[in-house]
């Protein structure tokens, strides 16, 4: 089915930044300070025009969605395909090799893209701090941003890997060069354990395609396009286990599940304000969104097998997540990002484990909290950001009483942290409250167990909110932030930190209370998904053994 | 029974040690270039001795023919490199010329 | 016995698919002529070596093809036609390059020889990639070692130099010394030198399996000091420091192209019967896994080649054990024995060819600029001279083998066929190794735009010539590597070796 | 009135709040020092339309029909008016929502109407002069908004919604002078501990909607009485019932988990008034009794054992505080206690009706406190003393002459909360008593202990409250703060006199000793419980002398009673009297004996039995406790983890500084790559190995030639 609009939208909602980047480099730097202030003004803001136009293509892609379409494995119910032969070469034994640039979305990934627009768009507002570099910052930073998109709609294997292979180089320079001190280790750290993850990606994609001789997603969800006595064909054999682990492994390190997390708290402490918030805010659903489009439906009957393993990976990471974001108050830097980042590991575990229900309400719900952790972790970590541009510190115990000094970012972050804790009427609570819903049909107890993580969530949440917010204000911050004035006009918020928050916020709180518009989105396709699961779940549940 | 093809191969296996051996050896640079030649005209001796003995066409021969004469060339080369060597160091023991190295 | 007349005739339309060579031959003479004329014009050598090498090229195409000549003992075909392709595209680089390299560029350096010497490296890697009888092979070897002997020691007066062509020498004249004797004996054995009766006794007749794989083992030895491939690699890391950059960048493509092409040719002329029926798979005759062996070889060759290198920091020196590290790469096509693989290597080497040379180039600009090649020096690069740091950079993606660069298509396609010739493990290890080559590459990376920012050191001029070519280089880089069909299809026909009935 | 508007004005009711908060958090730096006056003429208008939703529900009555238009459902019956309408509607997960009023509600409103109204009015006055006044409305309003909530919802999902929303208004509430530690630990706690009820209530609510995929009442209750059991297990449904129950023991502060009302106190003064009175402590209550048709006999016994210990438990510890609100404090968790029980054995209409005249007179105590406070702050202010502790009763006395007002209305409601004739409290807590001594009959065996803990905790909440009373307003001034406080403005007084005067017995009852005679038990019916009849106490049934052969005590039930225990209620009513009274008037006199006449000296009695008193006045360990266990644990825990993290699984520590102490030399180079834990570990090994090999690079070019003879042979050697 051909785009319903006039033109390939996917192909520019994706390229667009790269054509961005074009510009950006374009840009002449300036000789003297003066006129390279002023490069430094026409870089940023190019940014920020290209990501809008890029969010307002996102929103036309909603407007235009058919939501009575399911899509999944089913290439005619794809939306806004656009499919052209990429390469197509002969060669020796294997004949043609046919790779296609075969984009299309359905249920599953329109949430992605809305996402990847609106935190892209926000989060080009805190790296206006950014002043080293600038051009290559923002050139990164567009490519970034092209890389994700591209994960997100792609619908041909080999493609998907260029996408996803293609974030590494800007991730790693945009950590490397723009963060903390301890930058070099944080970013060959991510670096290192995206790779070791992807590598067996590789593999497990040459070996699918001499199985199904496609490339094409699709093909491989479909049995029946399995050659005979090709390496995966039949179901429930072990190299199709093996081979499920692999990917599964590739993307839990990007979730990231207990136990291949710990790239996480480092990239996050030591990133740089906006690329804390891509980082939480898209990176780390890529891992769960290759699991939904990717790992799952192509090797259905590994899921079925390995069932109850995921849900467990996924209760750990909750619990695991939360102690260690609690226990961050007591050892380490007690630094307020690596909070943060602990948290995500335990929210995206709620994702996991939403999918390892197999149930419509926890797959729905999984991806609704995909959507939301993105929203609210951006809100998270720009705010953690709003405080260390100003005092240049993020030691939890350093700060206290900042509600007085800064009344309107303390209503914001409320905002933020109920959502983090799930409070009824903002968006964290549904998404929860169906994955444990979903989940408790298929894993009462764990389900249960993992109840225990809102209680943690909310005991270290409110922890910092107590340390950092309440109690007296130090007397060193006692002094405006920027007694000159230039930087930090007020005390509290600047427009630009505005424009960034209160977006998110509206979003978070509007959600909380109709969440019809998101959940309509995913819908048919999940219960699509469910129903195309179900058979071969089940049968790997007998086999093993649960 | 006289002379047959094993003698000549046991020889040439063992000017092919010998060679081999006086290449790891020898410090000087010159002897070990004639550990080579040692290797080389084991090979040759095969050459020349499975061409006689197996009643074969004369590859054999021209092979030995060509091997002795890149044997020449090679030496060549190499003496000119050796030459360089001693102008730079002044001496041209293989062993001491190891500043290349991990 | 042919006798005389049928001799000439053969010799006549051998000659038909000979021009290039000759062509290189007559490039060679007029160098030689030139040099001693006009010994003051530095360039001109340069350029009629250039000239040769395009008319070559030209002559190469408008030839005929798929002959077998000079008694069956020299071969044109697609195989060989790729080869010279890539063989004369480096050629044609490294001479750009040379007219750039301070170290050969010294006053009073007689650049006439360089030339002549890099026609006449050439002349024996086209017989290389073309010979079919043990002894051609054998001789064409020593003509391009031998030109490769003088030419690591070009700069004679520098000290590491002539170390290294010390060393490069004795190790090579070791190695082929092993060779040669291993050709004896398999002649020994199966009473020919060419390939092809060989093959066909092999396949014939039973012969006991000791000597016949020592023998052979000893004949890959030559061709596995080509390749730099363990055991044989020792004499690279050193040579490759001690040569000429620019010597060091045509060694490590080059003559390595030069050696898989025999060794490629070697396995299935000389051990692989001709049964057509199976198409473009291998069966290999004489009773021995060469495919494990050779599997063996390549995990071998690429885990050291990557582990040694995480510890060097003479950027040359790296990029010589990065080679060795590729050279495994390479032979884990090789080991799958199939056009398969064949392609896999073929395409493999075009992308080589591109990442390496460029890589080289980039090292010797700068290293020209700041006299060092140490990793430590090139810290701040990114912001002395932006345009190299980052085309160094795409290049050295290029190398590790990340999308959407062409090191990625030519990893992609050896694991493609390492897969698809179920040798799992071996792509595993493959994999393995690509991440831990990672740290490395990335090591350099980190220097030119992590660290060593704030001191200013000042920019790095860079010539537009230069300029032009690394962002020429780069561009293809990533060219093909989204959009490869071109290359693909290329090796596909270019794989099949033609076998002489 | 149809039963439309009636509904609309319910969401209006629900709304108004809502409003008000929005302005003051808002607009509250505009209107400044007037949102006071703003939110309390909102909530007036509040006030007035619950009363008339409270009327036309309970005196009139509404046919019953269903109306669906554009999908909203309305259905009116004379049980309850509601609307449903579908909230989330996915194939995947399909929850109806919606609000009903029925007279539960409609009183529930009116109570936390008038109550929220008063402590707005009160409030007006007592935080006059605060930095974030506005503010404060606001979170009141946010308050009263999530109560209304709680007491429309006709669903699981709203339930849980606003009972989160309380939580967090609490929270702020109670931490609203979060500048002090103690204040914001207050609130902490708070809303932590009641997050361990409500995952017990989450729990609940998922087993239910598991079981039956829909999280209304009415569709969950005819589903079980239909005989749909969860997972087809009556053990599960009791389980269920409990769970959704850990809700309301985290919320009515019941034994375990009571342990955060006491430091709710570090709130304003009003707002533990709100709390205590009308809004998150009656939550629970109301939880219950909203609930009750599922609760099956096991579930009813342990509600009922849960609410004797909490009665009695609470009544011990408040016989020893010092701290006036505290005092009060726990007397509102014995009270609590009190209600769950009586639900628990039965006496559902006392239990809630004890919830209503509760409200007034602990209303009327937490407001008069504040009076008491503030007047000692003024006074203290005035003198410029900042020692002495305005809330101490240690520091006052001798208040009845510089209060008399405040003292009045405080003297009456303290009869109230005792149970002397003519009040309210009489005619709740003579109900529950006779339902405890009822089921005691009934049941029989350890079930007894339950009625003695009520008589028990009676007693003990008479001695308590006039020592209190006693000691804060009789005798000398112990300190010259006391001396000089003064009465309070009307603003303060008016709602003293209101709740006081609505402590009477008159509003209930004719009869000043038999609240049967009166419209409440009319108004609030037992629900007919839906738990199958083998699962539930057959003298509950209703009707249940349609099953008297089966029926031990049912021969000579008379048909004018609703079932069984009802009569046996009514039989055991005198006795209870009398015995209540006989224990309440022991109490008040020791009390007197104690502090007034001084004929006992209580420092004496407590060295006697130090050990009780300790255990009293330290309020039995509890705190104490969860912090050496529960907390201790869960931050030891997570701090274990985070080090683990940070060293083990991010280090492998050990592995990689082995590795680093051994090949120090190697690592030394390898710093620039090293990467950590695992990974660590392998690119360390890969190195070492890497070390290793680069030894062979001799730079000697015969070594190499030896090496790579010997590689050939090894190769030969090996792979032949």
């Amino acid at each position: 089915m051909q785009s319903s609009l006039g033109f390939p939208i996917l192909t520019w909602i994706v390229f667009l930044p790269i054509i961005g980047m074009l510009l950006v480099l374009l840009v002449p730097l300036g000789k003297d300070e003066r006129s390279r202030e002023v490069s430094h003004i026409i870089m940023r803001w190019i940014t920020v025009v290209i990501t809008f136009i890029q969010l307002v293509l996102a929103v036309v892609i909603y407007l235009n969605y058919n939501k009575s379409l399911p899509g999944v494995n089913d290439v005619s119910t794809f939306q806004f395909v656009e499919r052209v032969t990429w390469i197509n070469a002969n060669f020796p034994i294997i004949g043609q090799i046919k790779i296609e640039y075969f984009l299309g979305i359905d249920g599953l990934s329109v949430p992605m893209v809305l996402l990847t627009a609106i935190v892209c768009f926000v989060a080009v507002f805190p790296s206006f701090i950014i002043e080293k570099g600038v051009k290559g910052y923002f050139a990164m930073y567009l490519l970034l941003d092209t890389g994700m998109m591209g994960v997100f709609v792609a619908l041909d294997f080999f493609l998907f890997y260029v996408f996803w292979e293609l974030m590494l180089l800007p991730m790693y320079f945009l950590i490397g060069i723009w963060g903390g001190p301890r930058k070099e280790y944080a970013a060959i750290k991510f670096f290192i354990y995206t790779l070791v993850g992807s590598v067996f990606m590789l593999l497990v994609m040459i070996g699918l395609y001499y199985s199904v001789g496609s490339f094409s997603i699709l093909d491989m969800m479909n049995p029946n396009n399995y050659k005979p006595d090709s390496i995966f064909a039949g179901m429930h054999t072990t190299i199709r286990y093996i081979a499920f682990m692999a990917l599964f492994i590739g993307f839990a390190i990007k979730v990231p599940s207990v136990p291949f997390h710990t790239w996480l708290p480092d990239a996050h402490v030591e990133a740089p304000t906006p690329i804390s918030v891509i980082l939480a805010g898209i990176l780390l659903k890529m891992g769960t969104y290759g699991m939904i489009r990717i790992a799952f439906p192509i090797f259905p009957d590994a899921v079925g097998y390995f069932q109850s393993l995921i849900a467990w990976v996924g209760m750990i990471s909750i619990i695991y997540g939360a102690l260690c974001a609690l226990g961050q108050h007591k050892v380490g830097q007690r630094d307020f990002k690596k909070l943060i980042a602990y948290s995500s590991v335990s929210h995206m575990g709620y994702v996991v484990l939403g999918l390892a229900s197999m149930r419509p309400e926890g797959i729905s719900g999984a991806i609704f909290q995909m959507f939301n952790h993105g929203t609210i972790t951006s809100m998270l970590f720009m705010i953690v950001g709003v405080i260390y541009d100003r005092a240049h510190t993020r030691g939890l115990d350093e700060f206290g009483g900042l509600a007085n000094k800064m009344p309107v970012y303390t209503g914001i972050m409320m905002v933020a942290f109920f959502a983090a804790i799930g409070l009824p009427g903002l968006s964290g609570f549904i998404s929860e409250a169906m994955v444990f819903l979903g989940a408790f049909n298929t894993y009462p107890y764990l389900t249960i167990a993992s109840g225990l993580g809102i209680i943690l969530g909310a005991a270290y949440m409110l922890w910092t909110l107590q340390k950092v917010f309440f109690g007296k204000l130090p007397d060193r911050w006692n002094k405006p932030w920027d007694p000159t004035g230039k930087k930090f006009p007020s005390d509290d918020l600047i427009a630009r930190e505005y424009v960034a928050l209160v977006p998110l916020a509206l979003i978070i709180i509007y959600l909380g209370i109709y969440p019809n518009p998101m959940l309509s989105l995913m819908n048919t396709s999940v219960n699509y998904f469910v129903e195309f699961m179900k058979p071969f779940v089940l049968i790997g549940n007998f086999l093993s053994g649960m | 029974m006289g002379i047959g093809l094993t003698h000549y191969i046991v020889l040439s296996a063992i000017l092919f040690g010998l060679g081999i051996f006086a290449i790891i050896t020898r410090k000087n640079a010159v002897l070990v270039l004639m550990g080579v030649e040692l290797v080389l005209n084991s090979a040759n001796i095969n050459f020349i001795a499975f061409a006689k003995f197996n009643k074969m066409n004369i590859d054999g021969h021209i092979a030995a023919i060509f091997v002795i004469m890149l044997a020449a060339i090679e030496v060549a080369v190499a003496l000119a490199i050796v030459l360089n060597i001693y102008q730079n160091y002044k001496h041209i023991n293989v062993d001491e010329i190891d500043s290349l190295k991990d | 016995m042919i006798e005389f007349g049928n001799l000439v005739a053969n010799l006549q339309n051998s000659l038909s698919f000979f021009l290039p060579e000759l062509v290189l031959v007559f490039t060679l003479l007029l160098l030689i002529v030139t040099d001693l004329i006009f010994r003051k014009i530095r360039f001109i050598n340069g350029y009629i070596s250039l000239l040769g090498f395009v008319l070559a090229g030209i002559v190469l195409f408008i030839q005929p093809k798929n002959l077998f000549g000079f008694l069956n003992s020299f071969v044109y075909d697609d195989f060989s036609f790729f080869f010279k392709i890539i063989i004369l595209l480096t050629n044609v680089l490294i001479v750009l390059m040379s007219f750039e390299s301070k170290e050969l560029m010294e006053k009073g350096r007689n650049l006439g020889e360089f030339y002549t010497f890099l026609v006449g490296m050439t002349f024996g890697m086209f017989l290389v990639s073309g010979a079919t009888n043990l002894i051609l092979i054998y001789l064409a070897i020593e003509t391009m070692s031998i030109s490769s002997y003088i030419l690591a020691g070009y700069t004679k007066e520098i000290r590491r130099a002539s170390e290294a062509s010390l060393k490069y020498v004795i190790f090579g004249a070791v190695s082929s010394g092993l060779m040669i004797y291993g050709i004896s004996l398999l002649y020994g054995l199966t009473g020919s030198l060419n390939l092809v009766e060989i093959r066909d006794f092999l396949a014939t007749n039973k012969i006991d399996t000791l000597p016949f794989f020592i023998s052979s083992l000893l004949i890959l030895a030559g061709f596995a000091y080509k390749i730099s491939a363990v055991p044989f690699h020792f004499w690279t890391p050193d040579v490759y420091e001690g040569a000429p950059i620019t010597i060091t960048a045509y060694l490590s493509v080059a003559s390595k192209a030069a050696g898989f092409a025999v060794l490629l040719r070697f396995l299935k002329l000389g051990l692989s019967s001709p049964t057509e029926a199976l198409g473009s798979l291998w069966t290999m005759v004489g009773n021995i896994d060469w495919s494990f062996i050779l599997a063996i070889l390549a995990t071998l060759t690429m885990t050291l080649g990557n582990i040694v290198a995480l510890w060097q920091n003479n950027l040359k020196r790296l990029l010589a054990y990065s080679s060795i590290a590729h050279a495994g790469y390479i032979l884990m096509g090789v080991a799958v024995l199939n056009d398969n693989g064949t392609a896999s290597v073929l395409v493999y080497f075009f992308m080589y060819l591109l990442m390496n040379i460029g890589a080289f180039i980039c090292v010797m600009l700068v290293a020209d600029k700041i006299n060092s090649e140490d990793i430590k020096d090139f810290e701040g690069l990114g912001y002395r001279s932006p345009l190299i740091a980052a085309v160094f950079s795409i290049l050295l993606f290029s190398l590790i083998g990340l999308p959407p660069t062409a090191g990625f298509i030519a990893k992609f396609y050896v694991f493609a066929a390492v897969i698809e010739a179920d040798l799992i493990w071996l792509a595993v290890v493959g994999v393995i190794n690509s991440v831990i080559s990672l740290y490395y590459y990335v090591k350099i990376m980190r220097n030119m735009f992590i660290r060593g920012l704030d001191e200013n050191k000042g920019s790095i001029p860079i010539s537009g010539l230069n300029q032009v070519i690394v962002i020429i280089l780069a561009f293809l880089t990533i060219l093909f590597g989204v959009y490869f069909s071109p290359i693909i299809n290329w090796a596909n026909a270019s794989a099949n070796i033609l076998i002489w009935k | 009135m149809t039963g439309e508007n009636l509904i609309i004005f319910g969401i209006v009711v629900l709304l108004l709040p809502l409003l008000s908060f929005v302005i003051n958090i808002f607009f509250g730096k505009k209107i400044g020092n007037k949102s006071g006056i703003v939110a309390t003429s909102i909530l007036g208008l509040v006030l007035i339309l619950s009363s008339i939703v409270f009327y036309f529900k309970v005196f009139t009555s509404f046919g019953s029909k269903i109306v669906h238009k554009n999908n909203i459902l309305w259905e009116f019956s004379d049980k309850i008016l509601q609307l449903k309408f579908t909230w989330i509607d996915q194939q995947s997960i399909q929850l109806k929502v919606g609000i009903g009023i029925d007279n539960l509600a409609a009183i529930m409103l009116v109570v936390v109407a008038l109550i929220s109204f008063l402590v707005h009015l009160f409030s007006i006055e007592y935080m006059a002069g605060d930095p974030r006044y506005s503010r404060y409305f606001a979170y009141l309003g946010l308050f009263t908004f999530s109560m209304n909530g709680i007491v429309l919802a006709n669903n699981f999902l709203f339930m849980y919604v606003f009972w989160e929303l309380v939580g967090i208004s609490s929270y702020l509430l109670i931490g609203f002078w979060y500048e002090k530690k103690s204040a914001s630990d207050a609130g902490k706690k708070a809303f932590l501990v009641n997050r361990v009820g409500d995952l017990g209530f989450f729990i609940g609510i998922m087993i239910l909607y598991f079981s039956y995929g829909t999280l209304l009442f009415d569709d969950i209750f005819s589903a079980i009485a239909q005989g749909k059991l969860p997972f087809d297990s009556e053990t599960v449904l009791t389980l269920a019932g409990i769970f959704v129950f850990c809700g309301a023991i985290g919320k009515s502060a019941q034994f375990p988990l009571h342990v955060w009302l006491p430091d709710a106190m570090e709130g304003p003064t009003p707002v533990s008034a709100l709390i205590h009175a009308a809004t998150m402590v009656a939550a629970g209550v109301y939880l219950t009794a909203r609930v009750y048709a599922m609760f099956t006999a096991s579930a009813l016994s342990f509600i009922a054992s849960i609410g004797a210990i909490t009665a009695f438990l609470a009544a011990t510890i408040a016989l020893t505080q010092v701290d006036f609100k505290r005092v009060l404090a726990y007397s509102t968790v014995s009270q609590l206690g009190y209600m769950i029980m009586s639900l628990g054995v039965g006496a559902y209409t006392m239990g809630f009706f004890h919830l209503v005249t509760h409200a007034w007179f602990k209303a009327a105590l937490f407001l008069g406190s504040g009076s008491v406070i503030h007047a000692m702050h003024h006074a203290a202010h005035h003198l410029g003393d900042h020692h002495t502790d305005p809330q101490d009763i240690r520091n006052m006395g001798g208040l009845r002459r510089t209060m008399p007002w405040t003292y009045r209305t405080f003297l009456f409601v303290t009869l109230a909360i005792c149970g002397v004739p003519l009040t309210s409290g009489f005619l709740s807590k003579d109900g529950i008593l006779a339902g405890t001594l009822a089921y005691a009959q009934l049941t029989g065996g350890w079930h007894w202990l339950i009625p003695i803990a009520g008589f028990a905790s009676a007693g003990l909440t008479a001695f308590y409250m006039f020592r209190l009373l006693i000691i804060s307003f009789h005798g000398e001034p112990k300190t010259d703060v006391a001396k000089h406080t003064k009465e309070n403005n009307w603003i303060i007084l008016l709602p003293l006199f209101v709740l006081s005067i609505l402590s009477f017995w008159f509003f209930y009852s004719p009869n000043p000793l038999d609240a049967h005679q009166g419209w409440f038990p009319k108004a609030i019916v037992q629900p007919k419980s839906v738990v199958p009849d083998e699962h539930q106490w057959e003298f509950l049934l209703i009707n249940g002398y349609q099953k008297s052969e089966v029926a031990p005590h049912s021969s000579q039930i008379s048909h004018h009673y609703l079932n069984e225990f009802e009569e046996a209620m009514h039989h055991s009513h005198y006795p209870a009297m009398f015995l209540s009274l006989l224990i309440a008037g022991t109490g008040i006199l020791f009390a007197f004996l104690f502090y007034q006449f001084k004929i006992f000296n209580p420092d004496t009695l407590a060295n006697q039995f130090s050990f009780l008193y300790k255990l009293s006045f330290r309020k039995w360990y509890f705190d104490e406790i969860y912090n050496a266990t529960v907390v201790a644990f869960t931050v030891g825990f997570s701090k274990v983890s985070a080090l683990f993290d940070l060293k083990v699984i991010d280090g492998i520590v050990n592995g990689s500084a082995w590795i680093t102490r051994h090949f120090g030399y190697f690592i030394g180079h390898f710093d620039n790559i090293v990467i950590d834990g695992l990974v660590n570990l392998i690119a360390n090994a890969t190195g070492f190995f890497g070390s290793i090999v680069r030894y062979l690079q001799t730079g000697r070019v015969q070594t190499y030639v030896a090496f790579a003879v010997t590689g050939l042979v090894l190769l030969i050697y090996f792979l032949l």
